[in-house]
């Protein structure tokens, strides 16, 4: 209602003002939760768009760190953007557009084969694709160069074991100085926390999101919950999230950390900070496969967009080649985009390329139950339980089973 | 003669009936056209299966049975906000109290002290919560910093449940600067020759407080004392980003647990079911504490008994 | 003895809370590398001023800062003029339900955020507002329980024989609260003011869930860009916050004299 | 210049009735207190006669002109609250004009007449003060220079001596009561202190639970009181009585016995009465009680205790029949507690009350009906040379 009277105003407006283009405007509203130069970088892509498509108007709205708020607002009041990046697709999709079909329309166009198919299906509920991913992330451990080769440590290999950064982690423990060779989190977002799992060969839930018992609380699961505490007993890392609000990037920015497990996110900051810093695979636990979980920014459109075409339009110029390489904050979902900018033989990059590669076997618990969320909650507990006591993974995970029994149904 | 002045009288006595609904009135349509709808809405929403998006289930009480009999961290939450609550609404009125009187004094620069007990009243939100966290960090922020030169071995502030809740009080007692003023401009109304006369007639300093200063500024005390157990139930920003509810939910709040069932979880039904009832506990003790007012609070404007129908 | 407690005392207290703020003051002149140091660095070696410059320029914070300016003065006004009609209301007359009515006032202080905010939404969408300064601004036309509540508390401490002296003088009851109240009620007033000030100038949530284009965002709303989903501009933060507070806090400075001014204190009472 | 009429006046508060029916004639230019304990809807009275109470019956005239439908402002009343009422946040001449401004009086005639009520009261100096650099004193001749100013009617008076200290009341006293002098205007002053009222009133009105006990002059109230409530409560130390019998003794006579009394007492009365059945009580004032030697005596009692204020001792006596009693005698008089002392009621003093509690008018001496006469003449010569 609101923009057809805009609408009938600026027509209205230009007629009088006898301006050569009388076509008025389409404005698409595309909302995003980036901040600081991502969000420079896409309002870059948007003005390109604009400049495309002489008469539409993008109008970006950064949400930042209110993103879930906003969106649940103005989609609880029938007010949603038309476009918007999206990761919670299970709470969201029935009022999301499903994309196969414009996908379908487009794929020799978009040259589809050009994105690996693992970071579409991040957006798959019930078989249907409710996003087209922009960028993505995998995640990798950075390390710090200097300080390596200041403790005569020994940089980390291709492949390496949780065992070998644990032994590396112990050389740096710095007492006067507050320095530790790793961080570990007690309260990490699950989504990320599950590549530890699946590297140990399990995962929060069972494929077909049935059950719980036997998987969280599984040998495996405690193996890995027990060997973060035991690092954080034995002074290998540092335990943040509980009293330390100072981020693990900030860390490692004051030179605190030799080694931190993040993503693409981090990056920047550290190449501010001036850290000479390299990048290695995650660690494996001993022979097992290591699988990194896949963040993708992704695109979705509201379903009750009213100009569903125009809207895919913009979602599919965020994919497209020249969109893509702007994007210097995340990872360029085409292959060919990334081979290039030779990004798959840069040795700062090519690890984020290296966990793609072996990542795209599991999906995240999240699209795999309704509930997941409050699920989680318990998960997180015993996650947070296990590092304040540096112990009893077992008994946490075990709690954390029977509490989420009732949301299981 | 007497028809004009009988008219005249009808009139006048229909205005004065008019009057204090003409003055309250923007309030009452505020009420209607900002808050009635929200409200109601709230309560239907309270009785259904509501997700953001996607269908919504009539499911008559379940929400508040399931509330009240099967979801731990309703009472979980609701304990923690009453602890907090026992904290902080009298450490906020109390210090808030000497504050005031301190400021109430002759002091030289009393405009700079007051401005800079206000100061942190001024930050906002998110720098504030940074700054904490940087205090009471356990590894690296300043107040285990100074401990450790003294040579003490600070605990893990926020990182401890048994320390956490504490140190949510005491940063948000930091914004006590708003009780402060309000009690000083209750000071100031609080005419000097009842102290000069306390003070001619050998009454201590601590009796005049309380004999004096205690009652006279029992109105401004009533209204902290209310405001302040709002603020604890409504406490929520401070630990929503420096514990996130955390460590083990020592410090996870009842207007965190709604916040979490509206934000995180999408149940907007079930939040405004909680919603609801956090709201009857605070009405409920709100108006305990208005009953008792009668009994230690001194209106010195209070219309006499009976009232004054056309004042 | 007792003066230098007081002066003790308060020295003391100012320094707990001027130190966040100094603070806030030294991480925004700090250097990257000094920002992280460990022990902390109570006074950076390299003072970098134009941090708050860059800061600035990181975002269209001069368009942010008129529409604050906008919504702030635009609400403060309709606030004071408001809450306090209502306090009078409320203090000064016996009326029909007038207690029951006070307490639903007293009652909408306490209804959470969460639930107000999706119907608030749509109301305002259906009026055209979302995405203008208007749902920011015109509530406060309509007074606020807490200011009315505060204000009545303070209206009730002038003696009632004040209004029967204008009365019998020949006001009526707006001339007593136009002549007679609103100057009485000053100091309350600069407090309701200064906390409404305050309230507008950091809400966060009101134009995060309102607005949408970023011509129409607030301050608050700038600085929470700042702290993005993984990673924190702690600098930028830091210069922005303390930039932020010189308004009100000038402002603050000016009227808390408002605030000692008892006029009622000596004069009519005793 | 305007008399009062108030016709059968109510108030109620909820259920409570606290004026029950008053009537009242206040002349033009007369000078009236209402006297009594608190809770005798003195206060209220004045304030329904303010128009600051509304009046649940009856009605209120002023000038001729019924007015308990005006709003106050319109009534041509002038009150002084108890506590000054000043308003904090203008100084004393902004006090003064804020009345006249509101009714639109034009800016130099408001300015001549608050200078000229600032000269009557002598604060010509204050009128750029503000209330709080105003000592009591000063605050209290603003006060009534807010109503001067005015120039109303009617002036209303709530205690507005009651919070001055002891001196300044008595200097206060002696201003007003000039001050009505010079206004020749009529004034009506509520006080719970008998002295100022008998002081300083015209006439005073003494309420008993919202009713009117007695409406007269000060020796009226004093000599002629007409009710036990009205005897009990003027005069300080207050009346003692007594419990006994009464029958007719001839034309306009009262005789008055009772098992306690050593011998009956006649008592000349204005009329004869009428019915003298039932109990009543005998009234005799402190200072009229002799202390005699026992064959004059009318009781005997013990001295409890002696009070020696100098030109007069107060005798505290409990009396054998149990009631206590108090009498005035010489400074010099040598009773002492512990001695057995006999008490002398002269009949000329003796008030006597019947089981209502109305006291028959007695025959009151010469000497007393002329300073009672002169008292009523007076107020009446006054309000002639007013009408001029």
């Amino acid at each position: 209602m609101k923009h057809l009277k805009k609408l009938a105003l600026a027509t209205a407006l230009s007629v009088a003002a006898l301006s050569g283009t009388a076509l008025g405007e389409e404005t698409i509203r595309f909302a995003t939760w980036d901040s600081d130069e991502s969000l420079e970088i896409q309002k870059e892509i948007a003005r390109r768009f604009e400049a495309a498509n002489p008469g539409v108007k993008v109008q970006v709205e950064p949400y930042a760190d209110g993103y879930d708020q906003k969106l649940i607002a103005s989609f609880g009041a029938g007010n949603p953007p038309d476009v918007m990046y999206m990761w919670n697709y299970p709470k969201y999709y029935t009022s999301l557009m499903p994309l196969d079909e414009f996908m379908a329309r487009d794929a020799e166009a978009m040259n589809l084969d050009d994105i690996p198919p693992g970071l579409i299906n991040t957006t798959r509920i019930d078989g249907k694709a409710y996003g087209m991913p922009a960028g993505f992330t995998t995640h990798v451990v950075f390390y710090n160069k200097d300080m390596f080769e200041a403790a005569g440590v020994e940089m980390p290999s291709e492949d390496w074991t949780w065992a070998e950064l644990r032994e590396k982690a112990a050389q740096f423990r710095d007492k006067e100085n507050k320095v530790y060779g790793f961080a570990v989190e007690a309260k990490p977002d699950p989504f990320d926390y599950e590549q530890f799992f699946w590297s140990n060969g399990t995962r929060f839930i069972a494929k077909d999101g049935s059950a719980v018992d036997g998987y969280m609380n599984s040998p495996e699961a405690v193996e890995v919950l027990t060997m973060f505490a035991d690092m954080a007993a034995n002074e290998e890392a540092v335990v943040l999230g509980i009293g330390d609000n100072s981020s693990g990037s900030a860390l490692f920015k004051g030179e605190k950390l030799a080694m931190y497990q993040s993503a693409m996110w981090s990056k920047g900051g550290f190449d501010e900070a001036g850290i000479n810093y390299g990048v290695a695979k995650l660690p494996s636990f001993g022979d097992k496969p290591v699988h990194s979980s896949i963040g993708a920014s992704a695109m979705s459109m509201a379903k009750d967009t009213k100009n569903p075409d125009l809207a895919w339009e913009f979602i599919k110029f965020f994919s497209s080649a020249e969109a893509v390489k702007l994007r210097t904050n995340d990872l360029p979902i085409r292959t060919s985009v990334a081979e290039e900018m030779e990004m798959t033989s840069d040795p700062i990059f090519k690890p984020f390329f290296d966990m793609l590669a072996v990542s795209d076997s599991e999906s995240n618990a999240f699209l795999k139950h309704e509930n997941w969320g409050k699920i989680q909650a318990n998960l997180e507990r015993a996650i947070e339980a296990t590092m304040i006591e540096k112990g009893n993974a077992k008994k946490h995970l075990d709690d954390a089973v029977a509490r989420s029994k009732r949301h299981l149904n | 003669m007497s028809g004009v002045y009988d008219r005249q009288y009808q009139r006048q006595k229909f205005v004065e009936k008019l009057t204090p609904y003409l003055f309250i009135s923007p309030w009452i349509l505020g009420f209607f056209f900002f808050t009635l709808g929200p409200l109601v809405f709230s309560f239907v929403m309270s009785f259904y299966d509501w997700p953001v998006v996607g269908d919504r289930e009539f499911i008559g009480t379940q929400n508040y049975e399931v509330m009240l009999t099967q979801d731990p961290l309703f009472w979980d939450s609701l304990w923690v906000t009453i602890k907090f609550g026992l904290f902080f609404v009298p450490f906020n009125i109390v210090l808030g109290l000497l504050l005031a009187v301190l400021l109430n004094q002759k002091v030289i620069g009393s405009g700079i002290f007051r401005t800079i007990f206000y100061l942190p009243s001024v930050i906002s939100g998110v720098a504030l919560v940074t700054i904490w966290a940087w205090i009471y960090s356990h590894e690296y922020g300043i107040l285990n910093f100074l401990l450790g030169l003294a040579g003490i071995q600070g605990p893990n502030w926020l990182g401890d449940p048994n320390w956490a809740l504490l140190a949510i009080v005491v940063a948000s007692l930091w914004g006590l600067g708003g009780t402060m003023l309000i009690l000083l401009t209750g000071l100031q109304s609080i005419p000097k020759e009842l102290y000069e006369a306390a003070k001619m007639s050998g009454v201590p300093g601590w009796a005049r407080l309380i004999f004096i200063t205690i009652p006279m500024l029992s109105p401004m005390l009533l209204f902290t004392f209310i405001t302040s157990i709002i603020a604890a139930f409504q406490q929520l920003t401070i630990a929503l980003l420096l514990t996130g509810g955390g460590p083990l939910e020592s410090t996870y709040f009842f207007a965190m647990y709604i916040y979490d069932n509206a934000f995180k979880h999408f149940e907007m039904g079930y939040a405004a079911a909680n919603s609801w009832v956090m709201f009857l506990i605070i009405l409920a003790l709100s108006m305990m504490v208005m009953k008792s007012s009668s009994a230690w609070v001194y209106y010195e404007g209070e219309m006499k008994k009976g009232g004054n129908k056309d004042a | 003895m007792l003066r230098a407690f007081t002066y003790g005392a308060l020295i003391f207290l100012s320094a707990m809370f001027i130190l966040p703020f100094y603070w806030t003051f030294i991480t925004a002149v700090k250097s990257v590398s000094e920002l992280y140091q460990y022990p902390p660095v109570f006074w950076p070696s390299d003072v970098q001023w134009e941090n708050f410059i860059t800061a600035w320029f990181k975002q269209p914070f001069d368009v942010y800062f008129k529409n604050s300016a906008i919504v702030v003065v635009m609400s403060t006004i309709g606030q004071l003029f408001s809450s306090s009609l209502v306090a009078y209301g409320f203090a000064r007359f016996h009326f029909k339900g007038r207690d029951v009515i006070f307490i639903i006032l007293l009652a909408t202080m306490m209804i959470p955020w969460d639930v107000k905010m999706i119907p608030l939404y749509m109301e305002f969408n259906m009026l055209g507002w979302i995405n203008t300064l208007k749902p920011l601004i015109v509530p406060a036309y309509f007074a606020e329980a807490f200011f009315v509540f505060l204000l009545r508390q303070y209206i009730m401490t002038v003696p009632i024989e004040i209004d029967e002296a204008a009365r019998m003088d020949g006001a009526n009851s707006w001339q007593i609260y136009w002549r007679i109240h609103l100057p009485l009620m000053m100091p309350a007033l600069v407090l309701v003011g200064t906390f409404h000030f305050m309230n507008a100038w950091n809400d966060y949530l009101g134009p995060l869930i309102f607005l949408n284009d970023q011509s129409k965002y607030t301050l608050t709303l700038g600085l929470s860009m700042f702290k993005g989903l993984h990673e924190t501009d702690i600098t930028s933060i830091a210069a922005i916050t303390v930039l932020l507070c010189i308004p009100p806090l000038i402002l603050f400075f000016f009227a808390q004299r408002y605030i000692m001014d008892g006029a009622i204190g000596s004069s009519v009472k005793g | 210049m305007a008399g009062v009429q108030i016709d059968g006046l109510e108030k109620k508060f909820g259920n409570l009735r606290v004026l029950k029916g008053i009537d009242l004639d206040i002349r033009d230019g007369e000078f009236v207190s209402f006297l009594g304990p608190s809770g005798c809807g003195k206060t209220t009275l004045l304030r329904s006669i303010a128009g600051l109470e509304d009046i649940n019956g009856g009605q209120v005239v002023l000038g001729g002109q019924p007015i308990s439908k005006l709003p106050p402002a319109k009534r041509d009343i002038a009150m002084v609250f108890q506590n000054y009422a000043l308003y904090p946040h203008m100084n004393v001449y902004k006090n003064l004009s804020f009345g006249l401004s509101l009714n639109g009086v034009p800016k130099a005639e408001i300015e001549e007449r608050v200078l000229n009520a600032a000269r009557i009261l002598q604060i010509t100096e204050l009128l750029k003060r503000r209330p709080k650099q105003l000592s009591g004193g000063q605050r209290q001749r603003v006060a009534i220079g807010r109503a001067i100013v005015r120039d109303p009617k009617l002036f209303l008076l709530d205690e507005p001596l009651s919070n001055l200290d002891a001196g300044l009341r008595v200097t206060m006293r002696v201003e007003l009561a000039n001050l009505h002098k010079r206004l020749g205007v009529t004034m009506i002053y509520v006080t719970h202190d008998q002295v100022e009222a008998m002081t300083l009133s015209d006439r005073v009105v003494v309420l008993d639970q919202g009713k009117v006990a007695q409406f007269g002059t000060p020796l009226e109230l004093f000599y002629a009181p007409q009710n036990l409530f009205v005897a009990s409560f003027i005069g300080s130390p207050k009346m003692n009585f007594l419990d006994v019998a009464a029958q007719a003794a001839g034309d306009k006579q009262l005789k008055v016995s009772a098992d306690d009394l050593f011998r009956d007492i006649t008592i000349a009365l204005e009329t004869s009465p009428a019915n003298v059945a039932g109990p009543h009580k005998l009234g005799i004032r402190p200072d009229n009680i002799e202390l005699v030697t026992q064959d004059e005596a009318h009781m005997s009692g013990q001295v409890m205790l002696v009070e020696r204020l100098g030109t007069e001792s107060q005798v505290h006596i409990r009396l054998d029949n149990g009631e206590d009693f108090v009498a005035i005698a010489r400074g010099t008089h040598p009773a002492a507690t512990g001695d057995h002392v006999f008490l002398k009621f002269p009949a000329q003093h003796c008030h006597i009350f019947n089981g209502e509690g109305q006291a028959y008018p007695r025959e009151l001496d010469a000497e007393t009906r002329s300073l009672i006469d002169r008292q009523k003449s007076l107020h009446g010569a006054a309000q002639k040379g007013e009408e001029k």
